[in-house]
Protein backbone atom coordinates (compact mmCIF):
# COMPACT_ATOMS: atom_id res chain seq x y z
CA UNK A 1 0.00 0.00 0.00
CA UNK A 2 2.87 2.61 1.30
CA UNK A 3 3.83 4.24 -1.75
CA UNK A 4 1.95 3.09 -4.52
CA UNK A 5 -1.78 3.82 -2.57
CA UNK A 6 -0.43 7.62 -2.02
CA UNK A 7 -2.83 9.78 -0.23
CA UNK A 8 -2.02 12.79 -1.86
CA UNK A 9 -4.31 13.29 -4.51
CA UNK A 10 -2.25 15.76 -6.36
CA UNK A 11 0.97 13.51 -6.36
CA UNK A 12 -1.18 11.02 -7.53
CA UNK A 13 -2.38 12.64 -10.52
CA UNK A 14 1.21 13.60 -11.54
CA UNK A 15 2.25 9.51 -11.34
CA UNK A 16 -0.63 9.28 -13.85
CA UNK A 17 0.81 12.44 -16.20
CA UNK A 18 3.64 10.74 -15.93
CA UNK A 19 2.67 7.43 -17.13
CA UNK A 20 0.69 8.94 -19.87
CA UNK A 21 3.81 10.65 -20.88
CA UNK A 22 5.62 7.30 -20.90
CA UNK A 23 3.14 5.55 -22.98
CA UNK A 24 3.18 9.01 -25.52
CA UNK A 25 7.21 8.66 -25.92
CA UNK A 26 6.87 4.98 -25.91
CA UNK A 27 4.89 4.95 -28.83
CA UNK A 28 6.54 8.12 -30.45
CA UNK A 29 9.49 5.86 -30.20
CA UNK A 30 7.50 2.47 -31.38
CA UNK A 31 6.74 4.94 -34.32
CA UNK A 32 10.01 5.54 -35.60
CA UNK A 33 11.79 2.68 -34.82
CA UNK A 34 9.58 1.37 -37.33
CA UNK A 35 9.60 3.53 -39.62
CA UNK A 36 12.89 3.74 -40.03
CA UNK A 37 12.80 -0.13 -40.20
CA UNK A 38 9.97 -0.72 -42.69
CA UNK A 39 9.75 1.93 -45.08
CA UNK A 40 10.73 2.46 -48.19
CA UNK A 41 12.28 5.68 -48.62
CA UNK A 42 11.54 6.41 -52.08
CA UNK A 43 8.10 7.01 -51.61
CA UNK A 44 7.06 6.49 -54.83
CA UNK A 45 3.23 7.01 -53.94
CA UNK A 46 1.56 7.79 -50.79
CA UNK A 47 0.26 4.06 -50.04
CA UNK A 48 2.04 1.50 -47.53
CA UNK A 49 2.87 -1.59 -49.87
CA UNK A 50 1.63 -5.04 -48.69
CA UNK A 51 5.30 -5.78 -47.80
CA UNK A 52 5.31 -2.67 -45.64
CA UNK A 53 2.13 -3.30 -43.94
CA UNK A 54 3.53 -6.97 -42.64
CA UNK A 55 6.74 -5.71 -41.40
CA UNK A 56 4.66 -2.68 -39.23
CA UNK A 57 2.78 -5.20 -37.50
CA UNK A 58 5.77 -7.93 -37.07
CA UNK A 59 7.61 -4.74 -36.10
CA UNK A 60 5.70 -3.49 -33.16
CA UNK A 61 5.39 -6.85 -31.82
CA UNK A 62 8.71 -7.23 -31.80
CA UNK A 63 9.12 -3.83 -30.60
CA UNK A 64 6.91 -4.38 -27.54
CA UNK A 65 8.75 -7.17 -26.60
CA UNK A 66 12.01 -5.48 -26.49
CA UNK A 67 10.64 -3.10 -23.94
CA UNK A 68 9.53 -6.29 -21.81
CA UNK A 69 12.84 -7.59 -21.50
CA UNK A 70 14.47 -4.20 -20.90
CA UNK A 71 11.92 -4.00 -18.41
CA UNK A 72 13.22 -7.26 -16.75
CA UNK A 73 16.73 -5.94 -16.77
CA UNK A 74 16.20 -2.51 -15.41
CA UNK A 75 13.91 -3.51 -12.92
CA UNK A 76 16.61 -7.34 -11.76
CA UNK A 77 19.34 -4.11 -10.91
CA UNK A 78 16.87 -1.63 -9.33
CA UNK A 79 16.75 0.44 -11.35
CA UNK A 80 13.04 0.58 -12.09
CA UNK A 81 10.06 0.18 -9.67
CA UNK B 1 -6.14 16.25 -22.03
CA UNK B 2 -6.38 19.06 -24.22
CA UNK B 3 -3.36 20.86 -24.54
CA UNK B 4 -1.33 17.21 -24.44
CA UNK B 5 -3.54 16.40 -27.68
CA UNK B 6 -2.16 20.08 -28.92
CA UNK B 7 0.97 19.57 -27.91
CA UNK B 8 1.50 16.26 -29.69
CA UNK B 9 -0.02 17.26 -32.89
CA UNK B 10 2.26 19.79 -33.13
CA UNK B 11 5.59 17.27 -32.15
CA UNK B 12 3.87 14.88 -34.99
CA UNK B 13 3.84 18.04 -37.73
CA UNK B 14 7.15 18.82 -36.88
CA UNK B 15 8.39 14.80 -36.89
CA UNK B 16 7.23 15.04 -40.41
CA UNK B 17 8.64 17.81 -41.61
CA UNK B 18 11.94 17.21 -40.86
CA UNK B 19 11.77 13.62 -41.87
CA UNK B 20 9.98 14.29 -45.36
CA UNK B 21 12.40 17.13 -45.71
CA UNK B 22 15.55 15.17 -44.86
CA UNK B 23 14.12 12.70 -47.35
CA UNK B 24 12.84 14.52 -50.47
CA UNK B 25 14.63 17.70 -50.42
CA UNK B 26 18.71 16.97 -51.59
CA UNK B 27 19.40 19.79 -54.12
CA UNK B 28 19.63 23.72 -53.36
CA UNK B 29 20.23 25.20 -56.69
CA UNK B 30 16.60 27.25 -56.72
CA UNK B 31 14.76 28.49 -53.77
CA UNK B 32 11.51 26.54 -54.98
CA UNK B 33 10.71 23.26 -53.89
CA UNK B 34 10.47 21.69 -57.72
CA UNK B 35 7.52 18.67 -58.34
CA UNK B 36 9.04 15.63 -58.00
CA UNK B 37 10.10 17.20 -54.07
CA UNK B 38 6.44 18.87 -53.76
CA UNK B 39 5.38 15.19 -54.83
CA UNK B 40 7.71 13.01 -52.84
CA UNK B 41 7.04 15.24 -49.67
CA UNK B 42 3.28 14.44 -49.88
CA UNK B 43 3.65 10.68 -50.25
CA UNK B 44 5.80 11.10 -47.25
CA UNK B 45 3.19 12.37 -45.08
CA UNK B 46 0.63 10.19 -46.29
CA UNK B 47 2.64 7.16 -45.49
CA UNK B 48 3.81 8.07 -42.66
CA UNK B 49 0.32 8.94 -41.48
CA UNK B 50 -0.69 5.53 -42.78
CA UNK B 51 1.87 3.89 -40.90
CA UNK B 52 1.47 6.14 -37.37
CA UNK B 53 -2.17 5.12 -37.37
CA UNK B 54 -1.52 1.48 -38.27
CA UNK B 55 1.20 0.92 -35.20
CA UNK B 56 -1.50 2.72 -33.27
CA UNK B 57 -3.72 0.12 -33.67
CA UNK B 58 -1.27 -2.30 -33.04
CA UNK B 59 0.14 -0.45 -29.69
CA UNK B 60 -3.70 -0.49 -28.67
CA UNK B 61 -4.33 -4.18 -29.13
CA UNK B 62 -0.75 -5.14 -27.36
CA UNK B 63 -1.77 -2.69 -24.58
CA UNK B 64 -4.33 -3.97 -23.79
CA UNK B 65 -3.34 -7.66 -24.08
CA UNK B 66 -0.77 -6.93 -21.55
CA UNK B 67 -3.20 -5.33 -18.93
CA UNK B 68 -5.03 -8.17 -19.69
CA UNK B 69 -2.44 -10.47 -18.61
CA UNK B 70 -1.22 -8.09 -15.58
CA UNK B 71 -4.68 -8.70 -14.13
CA UNK B 72 -4.79 -12.24 -14.52
CA UNK B 73 -1.23 -12.73 -12.70
CA UNK B 74 -2.29 -10.19 -10.21
CA UNK B 75 -5.60 -12.19 -9.80
CA UNK B 76 -3.25 -15.32 -9.43
CA UNK B 77 -0.73 -13.77 -6.80
CA UNK B 78 -3.80 -12.53 -4.51
CA UNK B 79 -5.36 -16.17 -4.70
CA UNK B 80 -1.81 -17.81 -4.15
CA UNK B 81 -1.54 -15.11 -1.12
CA UNK B 82 -4.26 -16.43 0.21
CA UNK B 83 -2.99 -20.15 0.24
CA UNK C 1 -15.45 33.34 -31.91
CA UNK C 2 -15.78 29.56 -29.74
CA UNK C 3 -12.73 28.03 -28.85
CA UNK C 4 -10.29 30.56 -30.38
CA UNK C 5 -11.71 33.68 -28.67
CA UNK C 6 -11.54 31.98 -25.11
CA UNK C 7 -12.33 33.77 -22.34
CA UNK C 8 -10.05 32.22 -19.82
CA UNK C 9 -6.92 34.39 -19.65
CA UNK C 10 -5.02 31.30 -18.14
CA UNK C 11 -5.50 29.12 -21.51
CA UNK C 12 -5.15 32.03 -23.95
CA UNK C 13 -1.05 32.48 -22.19
CA UNK C 14 -0.63 28.78 -22.57
CA UNK C 15 -2.00 29.12 -26.17
CA UNK C 16 0.23 31.83 -26.77
CA UNK C 17 3.03 29.89 -24.97
CA UNK C 18 2.36 26.71 -26.86
CA UNK C 19 2.86 29.07 -29.80
CA UNK C 20 5.69 30.09 -29.06
CA UNK C 21 7.18 26.89 -28.44
CA UNK C 22 6.04 25.16 -31.76
CA UNK C 23 7.80 28.15 -32.87
CA UNK C 24 10.95 27.43 -31.37
CA UNK C 25 11.04 24.10 -32.33
CA UNK C 26 10.58 24.73 -35.81
CA UNK C 27 13.42 27.30 -35.86
CA UNK C 28 15.43 24.41 -33.77
CA UNK C 29 14.95 21.79 -36.36
CA UNK C 30 15.58 24.47 -39.35
CA UNK C 31 18.05 24.65 -38.03
CA UNK C 32 19.89 21.34 -37.88
CA UNK C 33 18.12 20.15 -40.88
CA UNK C 34 20.06 22.76 -42.65
CA UNK C 35 23.30 22.52 -40.88
CA UNK C 36 23.26 19.18 -42.45
CA UNK C 37 22.10 19.40 -45.88
CA UNK C 38 24.62 22.45 -46.28
CA UNK C 39 27.82 22.80 -44.26
CA UNK C 40 31.06 21.10 -45.37
CA UNK C 41 31.64 18.80 -41.54
CA UNK C 42 35.56 19.24 -42.31
CA UNK C 43 35.69 22.33 -40.58
CA UNK C 44 38.72 23.83 -42.16
CA UNK C 45 38.42 27.67 -40.79
CA UNK C 46 35.24 28.96 -38.94
CA UNK C 47 33.93 30.64 -41.79
CA UNK C 48 30.71 30.12 -44.02
CA UNK C 49 31.47 30.08 -47.49
CA UNK C 50 29.85 31.60 -50.27
CA UNK C 51 28.45 28.13 -51.62
CA UNK C 52 27.35 27.35 -47.83
CA UNK C 53 25.57 30.95 -47.29
CA UNK C 54 23.57 30.72 -50.53
CA UNK C 55 22.59 26.89 -49.80
CA UNK C 56 21.55 28.27 -46.54
CA UNK C 57 19.74 30.70 -47.68
CA UNK C 58 17.54 28.57 -50.39
CA UNK C 59 17.70 25.32 -47.34
CA UNK C 60 15.40 27.38 -45.61
CA UNK C 61 12.76 28.72 -48.51
CA UNK C 62 12.36 25.24 -48.87
CA UNK C 63 12.06 23.88 -45.21
CA UNK C 64 9.72 26.28 -44.73
CA UNK C 65 7.50 25.46 -47.95
CA UNK C 66 7.97 21.64 -46.69
CA UNK C 67 6.50 23.10 -43.20
CA UNK C 68 3.33 24.78 -45.68
CA UNK C 69 2.84 21.27 -47.42
CA UNK C 70 2.75 19.36 -44.34
CA UNK C 71 0.29 21.68 -42.67
CA UNK C 72 -2.10 21.30 -45.59
CA UNK C 73 -1.80 17.39 -45.94
CA UNK C 74 -2.55 17.21 -42.09
CA UNK C 75 -5.09 20.02 -41.87
CA UNK C 76 -6.66 17.89 -44.77
CA UNK C 77 -7.30 14.85 -42.83
CA UNK C 78 -8.28 16.74 -39.13
CA UNK C 79 -5.26 16.11 -37.83
CA UNK C 80 -4.67 20.18 -37.23
CA UNK C 81 -7.28 22.54 -36.50
CA UNK D 1 10.55 35.07 -21.45
CA UNK D 2 14.10 35.41 -19.72
CA UNK D 3 13.70 31.71 -18.31
CA UNK D 4 13.29 30.40 -21.98
CA UNK D 5 16.34 32.41 -23.18
CA UNK D 6 18.46 30.61 -20.50
CA UNK D 7 16.67 27.04 -21.59
CA UNK D 8 16.93 28.05 -25.34
CA UNK D 9 20.95 29.18 -25.11
CA UNK D 10 21.49 25.99 -22.79
CA UNK D 11 19.95 23.94 -25.66
CA UNK D 12 21.87 26.01 -27.67
CA UNK D 13 25.46 24.97 -25.60
CA UNK D 14 24.27 21.11 -25.41
CA UNK D 15 23.43 21.01 -29.40
CA UNK D 16 27.13 22.47 -29.97
CA UNK D 17 28.89 20.45 -27.75
CA UNK D 18 27.26 17.19 -28.91
CA UNK D 19 27.18 17.83 -32.89
CA UNK D 20 31.00 19.35 -32.54
CA UNK D 21 32.46 16.38 -30.78
CA UNK D 22 31.19 13.95 -32.69
CA UNK D 23 32.24 15.86 -35.86
CA UNK D 24 35.67 16.57 -34.41
CA UNK D 25 37.04 13.92 -31.97
CA UNK D 26 37.85 10.99 -33.67
CA UNK D 27 40.45 8.87 -31.86
CA UNK D 28 40.52 7.80 -28.41
CA UNK D 29 44.77 7.32 -27.79
CA UNK D 30 44.73 9.83 -25.15
CA UNK D 31 42.76 11.81 -22.56
CA UNK D 32 43.13 15.37 -23.73
CA UNK D 33 42.02 17.09 -27.20
CA UNK D 34 44.95 17.47 -29.50
CA UNK D 35 45.54 20.93 -31.14
CA UNK D 36 44.04 19.97 -34.46
CA UNK D 37 40.82 18.60 -32.68
CA UNK D 38 40.82 21.53 -30.30
CA UNK D 39 40.95 23.89 -33.63
CA UNK D 40 37.90 21.73 -35.10
CA UNK D 41 36.13 22.13 -32.43
CA UNK D 42 36.57 26.09 -32.45
CA UNK D 43 35.50 26.00 -36.31
CA UNK D 44 32.58 24.05 -35.67
CA UNK D 45 30.97 26.45 -32.69
CA UNK D 46 31.87 29.35 -35.20
CA UNK D 47 30.40 27.80 -37.89
CA UNK D 48 27.61 26.50 -36.14
CA UNK D 49 26.78 30.03 -34.66
CA UNK D 50 27.12 31.86 -37.69
CA UNK D 51 24.64 29.53 -39.88
CA UNK D 52 22.19 29.92 -36.93
CA UNK D 53 22.26 32.95 -37.32
CA UNK D 54 21.60 33.19 -40.93
CA UNK D 55 19.36 30.95 -40.45
CA UNK D 56 17.71 32.90 -37.50
CA UNK D 57 17.46 36.27 -40.51
CA UNK D 58 16.36 34.04 -43.12
CA UNK D 59 13.53 32.64 -40.54
CA UNK D 60 12.19 35.92 -39.52
CA UNK D 61 12.01 37.10 -43.02
CA UNK D 62 9.43 33.79 -43.73
CA UNK D 63 7.38 34.66 -41.03
CA UNK D 64 6.70 38.01 -41.97
CA UNK D 65 6.10 37.39 -45.31
CA UNK D 66 3.23 34.74 -44.26
CA UNK D 67 2.03 36.66 -41.45
CA UNK D 68 1.31 39.48 -44.23
CA UNK D 69 -0.25 37.31 -46.64
CA UNK D 70 -2.04 35.69 -43.94
CA UNK D 71 -3.76 38.91 -43.27
CA UNK D 72 -4.47 40.00 -46.61
CA UNK D 73 -6.37 36.25 -47.04
CA UNK D 74 -8.49 37.11 -43.99
CA UNK D 75 -9.14 40.36 -45.43
CA UNK D 76 -9.87 38.99 -48.14
CA UNK D 77 -12.06 36.62 -46.40
CA UNK D 78 -13.99 39.21 -44.71
CA UNK D 79 -14.64 40.89 -47.16
CA UNK D 80 -15.92 37.97 -49.03
CA UNK D 81 -18.05 37.35 -46.50
CA UNK D 82 -19.69 40.25 -46.56
CA UNK D 83 -21.07 40.07 -50.22
CA UNK E 1 13.47 15.39 -6.99
CA UNK E 2 11.64 11.60 -6.90
CA UNK E 3 9.45 13.11 -9.74
CA UNK E 4 13.09 13.79 -11.62
CA UNK E 5 14.59 10.38 -10.30
CA UNK E 6 11.26 8.71 -12.20
CA UNK E 7 11.03 10.77 -15.51
CA UNK E 8 15.08 10.09 -15.64
CA UNK E 9 14.64 5.82 -15.30
CA UNK E 10 12.00 6.41 -17.70
CA UNK E 11 14.10 8.56 -20.19
CA UNK E 12 16.65 5.53 -19.91
CA UNK E 13 14.16 2.81 -20.39
CA UNK E 14 13.06 4.42 -22.95
CA UNK E 15 16.61 5.13 -24.52
CA UNK E 16 17.68 1.51 -24.01
CA UNK E 17 14.69 0.02 -25.79
CA UNK E 18 15.26 2.52 -28.60
CA UNK E 19 19.04 1.64 -29.28
CA UNK E 20 18.67 -1.95 -28.35
CA UNK E 21 16.15 -2.21 -30.53
CA UNK E 22 17.77 -0.84 -33.48
CA UNK E 23 20.60 -2.33 -32.67
CA UNK E 24 19.70 -6.11 -32.30
CA UNK E 25 16.28 -6.45 -34.50
CA UNK E 26 17.12 -7.07 -38.24
CA UNK E 27 14.52 -9.15 -39.35
CA UNK E 28 11.06 -9.31 -39.54
CA UNK E 29 9.50 -12.17 -41.11
CA UNK E 30 8.46 -13.13 -37.86
CA UNK E 31 6.55 -11.45 -34.92
CA UNK E 32 8.39 -12.82 -32.26
CA UNK E 33 11.97 -12.23 -31.26
CA UNK E 34 14.20 -15.32 -32.00
CA UNK E 35 16.83 -16.62 -29.15
CA UNK E 36 19.59 -14.90 -30.48
CA UNK E 37 17.73 -10.72 -30.79
CA UNK E 38 16.70 -11.73 -27.22
CA UNK E 39 20.41 -12.58 -25.89
CA UNK E 40 21.35 -9.35 -27.87
CA UNK E 41 19.06 -7.35 -26.60
CA UNK E 42 19.96 -8.48 -23.17
CA UNK E 43 23.71 -7.89 -23.49
CA UNK E 44 23.60 -4.65 -25.30
CA UNK E 45 20.66 -3.40 -22.06
CA UNK E 46 23.63 -4.85 -19.89
CA UNK E 47 26.95 -3.16 -22.07
CA UNK E 48 24.27 0.43 -22.35
CA UNK E 49 23.95 0.15 -18.23
CA UNK E 50 27.46 -0.49 -17.23
CA UNK E 51 28.69 1.95 -19.78
CA UNK E 52 26.35 4.52 -18.25
CA UNK E 53 27.35 3.98 -15.00
CA UNK E 54 31.01 4.38 -16.18
CA UNK E 55 30.50 7.53 -17.44
CA UNK E 56 28.43 8.72 -14.10
CA UNK E 57 31.71 8.06 -12.17
CA UNK E 58 33.97 10.23 -14.60
CA UNK E 59 31.07 12.55 -14.70
CA UNK E 60 31.13 12.90 -11.02
CA UNK E 61 34.93 13.30 -10.97
CA UNK E 62 34.91 15.63 -13.63
CA UNK E 63 32.66 18.13 -11.77
CA UNK E 64 33.96 17.97 -8.86
CA UNK E 65 37.45 18.89 -10.15
CA UNK E 66 36.03 22.15 -12.07
CA UNK E 67 34.41 22.81 -8.88
CA UNK E 68 37.42 23.12 -7.11
CA UNK E 69 39.33 24.58 -9.95
CA UNK E 70 36.26 27.14 -10.08
CA UNK E 71 37.07 27.70 -5.84
CA UNK E 72 40.44 28.37 -6.47
CA UNK E 73 40.00 30.76 -9.52
CA UNK E 74 37.36 32.42 -7.58
CA UNK E 75 39.23 33.15 -4.44
CA UNK E 76 42.38 33.78 -6.45
CA UNK E 77 40.14 36.86 -8.05
CA UNK E 78 39.13 37.92 -4.76
CA UNK E 79 42.50 38.04 -3.04
CA UNK E 80 43.37 39.94 -6.64
CA UNK E 81 40.41 42.22 -6.02
CA UNK E 82 41.84 43.95 -2.53
CA UNK E 83 45.30 44.63 -4.08
CA UNK F 1 25.64 41.06 -7.07
CA UNK F 2 23.02 42.26 -9.24
CA UNK F 3 21.17 39.24 -10.77
CA UNK F 4 22.76 36.00 -9.47
CA UNK F 5 22.53 37.47 -5.60
CA UNK F 6 18.40 38.09 -6.49
CA UNK F 7 16.74 38.02 -3.68
CA UNK F 8 13.05 36.32 -5.38
CA UNK F 9 13.04 32.50 -3.51
CA UNK F 10 11.04 31.13 -6.57
CA UNK F 11 13.60 32.75 -9.18
CA UNK F 12 16.68 31.34 -7.19
CA UNK F 13 14.81 27.75 -7.54
CA UNK F 14 14.09 27.83 -10.58
CA UNK F 15 17.43 28.97 -11.30
CA UNK F 16 18.46 25.57 -9.32
CA UNK F 17 16.13 23.22 -11.53
CA UNK F 18 17.60 24.73 -15.02
CA UNK F 19 21.17 24.57 -13.98
CA UNK F 20 19.91 20.52 -12.55
CA UNK F 21 18.44 19.83 -15.61
CA UNK F 22 21.25 21.17 -17.82
CA UNK F 23 23.59 18.82 -16.11
CA UNK F 24 21.10 15.63 -16.17
CA UNK F 25 21.43 17.00 -20.36
CA UNK F 26 24.83 17.37 -20.46
CA UNK F 27 25.40 13.33 -18.85
CA UNK F 28 22.97 11.98 -20.79
CA UNK F 29 24.57 13.71 -23.80
CA UNK F 30 27.92 13.00 -22.81
CA UNK F 31 26.73 8.66 -21.88
CA UNK F 32 24.69 8.79 -25.68
CA UNK F 33 27.94 10.27 -27.62
CA UNK F 34 30.71 8.03 -25.80
CA UNK F 35 28.35 5.16 -26.55
CA UNK F 36 28.43 5.82 -30.34
CA UNK F 37 32.31 6.56 -29.94
CA UNK F 38 33.17 3.34 -28.19
CA UNK F 39 31.24 0.64 -27.37
CA UNK F 40 31.55 -2.81 -30.32
CA UNK F 41 27.71 -2.84 -31.40
CA UNK F 42 27.94 -6.68 -31.88
CA UNK F 43 27.19 -7.40 -28.38
CA UNK F 44 28.86 -10.67 -28.11
CA UNK F 45 28.54 -10.66 -24.62
CA UNK F 46 26.76 -8.26 -21.40
CA UNK F 47 30.64 -7.28 -20.34
CA UNK F 48 32.49 -4.17 -21.48
CA UNK F 49 36.21 -5.12 -23.17
CA UNK F 50 39.15 -3.50 -21.48
CA UNK F 51 39.48 -1.38 -24.67
CA UNK F 52 35.89 -0.45 -24.50
CA UNK F 53 36.25 0.62 -20.52
CA UNK F 54 39.52 2.80 -21.09
CA UNK F 55 37.95 4.68 -24.27
CA UNK F 56 34.59 5.72 -22.10
CA UNK F 57 37.33 7.34 -19.63
CA UNK F 58 39.55 9.23 -22.48
CA UNK F 59 35.95 10.00 -24.08
CA UNK F 60 34.57 11.10 -20.76
CA UNK F 61 37.59 13.41 -20.13
CA UNK F 62 37.42 14.54 -24.14
CA UNK F 63 33.79 15.34 -23.24
CA UNK F 64 34.20 17.59 -20.65
CA UNK F 65 36.73 19.23 -22.53
CA UNK F 66 34.55 20.33 -25.34
CA UNK F 67 32.16 21.67 -23.61
CA UNK F 68 34.75 24.06 -21.82
CA UNK F 69 35.90 25.64 -25.34
CA UNK F 70 32.20 25.70 -26.57
CA UNK F 71 31.34 27.45 -23.46
CA UNK F 72 34.31 30.04 -24.13
CA UNK F 73 33.13 30.40 -27.78
CA UNK F 74 29.75 31.12 -26.49
CA UNK F 75 30.81 33.38 -23.68
CA UNK F 76 33.09 35.15 -25.42
CA UNK F 77 29.93 36.13 -28.24
CA UNK F 78 27.60 37.39 -25.33
CA UNK F 79 25.17 34.21 -26.03
CA UNK F 80 26.67 32.60 -22.45
CA UNK F 81 26.06 34.60 -18.77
Amino acid sequence: MAQQGGQDPAAAIEMAKQEMDYRVALFNAMVSSCYEKCIDKRYKDGELSVGENSCIDRCSSKYWQVTGIVGQMLGSQGGMH
Amino acid sequence: IEQMQVRDSLRMYNTLVERCFKDCVESFRRKDLDATEEKCVQSCCSKFMKHSARVGIRFGELSSEAETQMQQMMAGQQAGGGK
